[in-house]
């Protein structure tokens, strides 16, 4: 047998995140943050129940999607444009529980707003995180308008967008791709399509099934990605990635996932869809199916296991407990930064 | 009559009028099978089904001008934008297109939309689930604006904005969604657009104001009477445009004193140009400053503490008719 | 030789529009329109020049596309929503070369707007003509609009939007067809593709070669067609006018054209196109090209050629002449129609 | 110091702080080779290339939006809408995500965004090529708006908005494009925002304004120097938001009787709150009611016997003075 096939015949045999090129390690922690996001999530809906967070919005279902993603990407160099859904997405480019906590309390110290916004409003100037609000699918434009900058001054840095498959709908999306496109921009239009925009249903948001199926309309690629492998986010995102640095353009990802939650805490989703479904799509959820990926690998062992999440407990707690007692933010702040304050 | 509270009045009057006119129809995010994120249209599209009552996609652009495009071929769309907040990506619909449809067709085309949204503060839902849109529509011909401020009104108001021929705008204040209950007249009932109501007579200061300001007013006009023996008229305009310019008028030589006062923030607001007006057209009645009172120029921030800084509440109200009633 | 292959020679052989079912009179009205359309427009230069008509926007190139589109719709039941290009198109609904010149001279009595709006502003209720503004691509979402109103009625109208390839840059075209599609709506968006939106050319407005190209991914069909071909225009129109009465929903259709002027009277084209690129395209030209194909049916000669430029000619004088005594919009009318009047 | 045109100083602005600052960039429709449909670009893709001055789709929304994102990164990009009235499709990415940036993320974020666009009648251009769009604008805390009125403050006001770390809306009078002509300083000469200019100093009456209502009020007011012996001072605001309240309080101070006076319909216009604010906290000071005078609330259209019947002019400007004098 030649080397060739020798090598060929290892690398079939080959764990998915080597051909990647992704240590035991890595995964490992890739893994752990969406262990984080999801711990963090529902962290959140008991603080709801108690009555301490008004309101949660959540990313339940959309941990692989979001993890894998910004996990190809470059913390400290890549831009990112969040949407509520993307605290996995934010965590791997620096956000921390804290941070998560801290803005979930609305207390004065939130890095990404200081109780200005509702929780779930990303945005971190130190991780090139841009800021984000509630109006949905105008970060779209907004990650091509820094992908241009980005390319204009020769940076190498790429602009990720996050958003819904009904964010798509808007004009917004339109624009931001077709500019892109046109500029080949370092641009990656990444959308989490959870089936559901509120109560609306994939088919009366779209006459086609795939939202990458407009990819190429604009002149890009459009691709779609089972959303709950972790793995295979991460290839077609660094993919996407290294076609972007080479100067060849955006790409528009479709991560299919399903929302594991109600829309957020003030929606009720059995005014439109069955528990049953629901049920069912938690069999293939992104955190049992990355578990027993590992699993499968010997990567991780019931007493890892029981460790991660011992250890993100842990790093919940203390946040917690450090958010909980943060001020909130003083009345004679609520005016300010309306226009930048003179020196 | 019936009891109910400011949405039930909205749902109602949507019911009626949809059982009476087969050309009424409803669109807007989730108003269908899920009967809208505050179920002003739940139960409409069981009854009057999915062509008349349509979920659209999240696109408020084309959610108006599929309203405008409609109206032009013989329909009366109601079109729900689920968040105020949400109406600015269909602005150039309304302002470039609903708006000036009657004129720039020399009369030959009418535009009878309504475009309802929730707005208003309040609620805790920070910069996007909490504005006050009416200013932005304000300075444009063409368009009016309706703002109900008892589900009485609601009720009325709507019927007659949905039944006018030209495109209206009609907000609804989504704090007092449910907890404001009041006597609403079934039937046939409506509340001309153009009216405005004395919610509360008085003699010694005027008190001009709309929507949540109504209920503010009330509570610190009370206060004055009881504390300071002063009577407060409060004027609820409930359609700021057209605006009820005799109303104005009639109230403001009654009392030659007057505070105009909403929960929208202050510079370029709706009380901009009524204190203009009152400060041009009825000078020499006037025993005092045109007050004016508004939320601070801020967007409108989340946390508890952040936000009432920012809002008006009874005592700034009252605050500012004591400042009043001293010239 | 069977009968069927005698039917299948004569029908190869059978001229285009016979295979259409449209009679000789019926593409000499055709070719008798686009004639008329171009007359007019030129007329309006004169009068431009003449310090007569301020502004003139032109359908120089836009002829067989316009006629042979709104040729295959039903007037008095299909609807229109036009663009400023659309004159040919508004003249087989029923306009007329009267209302064209009372329009260019702003007179009281023009029908579409009185004045009010520049000329080429088309609307006229009589003939179901929307009324239209200046802002690019509103329209296409009215014509869904109108669309819509039209399935509740099943009343088995058509609604048809005009409009260029820059329109297609606008949020507006993206919703209103992907609402269209999602709906099935009878609705038909025709673009005509004239390479430029003033100066940008197409490769500055989109990244994929053809407009059409975006009808799939709304679920829709795309089609392109040679817009100065008048009879394939009027056939592929026919077709989706079909479509859409069958309920199958919505097409794209995009016309590749050439603008034969500058944009406007306001614009200078030597600025951003070779004037030989011009003079190339005019040997393609639409009436140049029904007029040799109405020559090779035996359909018209040279004398049946100058019966109807001398008709078309006529036509005009005697519109002009109307209009031109016809008053000017008095100072009253002015704040009028901002709101309906009190019967 | 050079001669230029209005729209000349424009573009001196642009290719001055283009040259001096990598960061500014240019963007919109037909800006590029085309040198834009008014030439306020003209020949600065030529000099600092097609990655700096951007022709983009025809997108309104976009060209906000990319400017919004870019400003994010790092950039200070000018973005051109073609006219004023075709910048209501970016109303949402200009009024929800540039005005609120900075706010939003409690100041950790700026938008450093210029949005020019000629605006104004008078040019014959109809319903959409003559709109005033400022006070439209005016209401949403966040944005600074400016409208120059001479060439040199053209340029001035330019330097400043694109320097400045916030979103500025910068209007420019088409109609005085070129028929304005003045003297410009060179170099680095900047104007500061929110500053007004007495543009004629006077004693009688004072004529608050801006745009062309300088031009329209300065003929009016030589006109009263000369036929009735009345002195008219007239200010220039020049920045709308926010407003020099002191330049307005002084002028009011001097003269005690105002008129507020646009080339934009009167109800809900800036003047609604420039008169406003005279009306309550100038009070004491004045000696009649603060006049406003403004376009018909109408639309504009295009027959010049209809436009002329719709927008103010010298003679409706004397006229107002004079009944502003005999109180
Ligand atoms: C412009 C706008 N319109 C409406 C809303 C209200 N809204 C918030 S989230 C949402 C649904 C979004 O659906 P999708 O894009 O699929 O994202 P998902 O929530 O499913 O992840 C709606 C309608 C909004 N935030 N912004
Ligand atoms: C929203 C909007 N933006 C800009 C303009 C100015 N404008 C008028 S026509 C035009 C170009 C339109 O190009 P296209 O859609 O290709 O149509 P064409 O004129 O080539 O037929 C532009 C930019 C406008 N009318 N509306
Ligand atoms: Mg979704
Ligand atoms: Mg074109």
């Amino acid at each position: 047998m030649t080397t060739e096939g020798t090598a060929l015949i290892r690398a079939q045999h080959q764990p998915e995140h080597e051909r990647l090129g992704l240590s035991a390690d890595q995964v490992l922690r890739m893994y752990r943050t969406m262990v984080l996001a999801r711990r963090l999530d529902e962290r959140q809906w008991i603080l709801n129940r108690q009555g301490k967070q008004a309101f949660v919005i959540s990313c339940q279902g959309h941990e692989a999607s979001g993890v894998g993603s910004a996990s190809a990407l470059q913390p400290g160099l890549d831009l990112m444009c969040p949407y509520y859904r993307s605290l996995p997405a934010v965590l791997v480019f620096g956000s921390t529980a804290r941070d998560v906590l801290l803005e979930g309390l609305s207390r004065a110290e939130g890095p990404w707003t200081g109780g200005r916004q509702m929780p779930a409003h990303f945005g971190d100037v130190r991780y090139h995180i841009l800021t984000s609000g509630s109006p949905v699918a105008t970060q779209i434009v907004h990650a091509a308008g820094a992908a241009l900058a980005a390319k204009i001054r020769g940076d190498g840095a790429v602009a990720i967008a996050y958003f819904g498959e009904g964010a798509t709908s808007k004009g917004d999306f339109h624009e931001g791709l077709n500019f892109a496109a046109i500029h080949r921009l370092p641009a990656i239009f990444f959308c989490e399509n959870n089936g559901y925009a509120i109560s609306t249903p994939l088919g009366k948001q779209m006459a086609v099934p795939n939202v990458a199926d407009r990819g190429p309309a604009y002149g890009m690629p459009g691709v779609v990605v089972d959303g709950n492998d972790l793995l295979a986010v991460y290839r077609v995102t660094r993919q996407a990635a290294e076609r972007a640095r080479r100067g060849e353009g955006p790409t528009l990802i479709e991560a299919k996932v399903y929302r594991l939650t109600p829309h957020s805490s003030d929606d009720d989703d059995r005014r439109y869809r069955a528990p049953s479904e629901v049920e069912e799509a938690r069999k293939a959820e992104p955190l049992i199916r990355m578990r027993r990926y590992l699993e499968e690998q010997s990567l991780l062992d019931e007493r890892q296991e029981a460790a991660i999440q011992e250890s993100v407990a842990a790093e919940i707690e203390a946040a917690l407990a450090y958010a909980e007692q943060a001020p909130l933010p003083a009345p004679t702040e609520a005016r300010r930064h309306v226009f930048q304050e003179a020196a | 009559m019936a009891v109910m509270t400011l949405v039930e009045a909205v749902r109602n009057a949507l019911d009626w009028e949809m059982e009476r006119d087969e050309s009424v129809i409803v669109l807007g995010e989730d108003v269908g099978l899920h009967g809208g994120v505050f179920r002003a249209t739940d139960g409409l599209q069981k009854k009057y089904g999915p062509l008349r009552v349509i979920d659209t996609p999240l696109a408020e652009l084309s959610i108006a001008g599929l309203a405008i495009g409609a109206a032009m071929n013989g329909m009366r769309p109601v079109a729900e934008i689920q968040f105020a907040d949400y109406i600015h990506p269909a602005f150039d619909q309304i302002v470039n297109e609903a708006a000036k449809i009657r004129y720039r067709s020399n009369g030959t085309f009418g535009c009878p939309i309504v475009v309802r949204a929730p707005f208003g503060a309040g609620v805790h839902g920070g910069l996007y689930h909490s504005q006050s849109v009416e200013a932005l529509f304000y300075h444009v011909p063409g368009l009016k604006i309706a703002i109900p401020s008892t589900p009485a009104d609601a009720r009325g108001m709507l019927l007659s904005a949905i039944r006018d021929p030209d495109p209206v705008l009609f907000f609804e204040h989504k704090r007092m969604y449910r907890r404001l209950k009041g006597e609403v007249p079934e039937g046939e009932y409506t509340v001309p657009l153009g009216k405005a109501e004395v919610k509360r007579p008085g003699t010694d200061l005027s008190l001009i104001t709309y929507g949540s300001g109504v209920y503010l007013g009330l509570e610190a006009a009370e206060r004055l009477e009881r504390e300071d023996g002063v009577s407060v008229e409060v004027l609820d305009l409930r359609t700021l445009a057209p605006l009820d310019q005799e109303a104005i008028a009639a109230t403001v030589r009654k009392t030659s004193k007057v505070l105009v006062f909403h929960e929208d923030n202050k510079t370029g607001g709706i009380g901009a140009e009524v204190a203009a007006r009152i400060a041009e057209e009825l000078f020499a009645y006037l025993d005092g400053p045109v007050m004016r009172l508004g939320a601070a120029d801020s967007h409108i921030p989340y946390a508890a503490s952040l936000e009432e800084a920012i809002l008006p509440n009874t005592e700034t109200v009252v605050q500012a008719l004591r400042r009043l009633a001293a010239y």
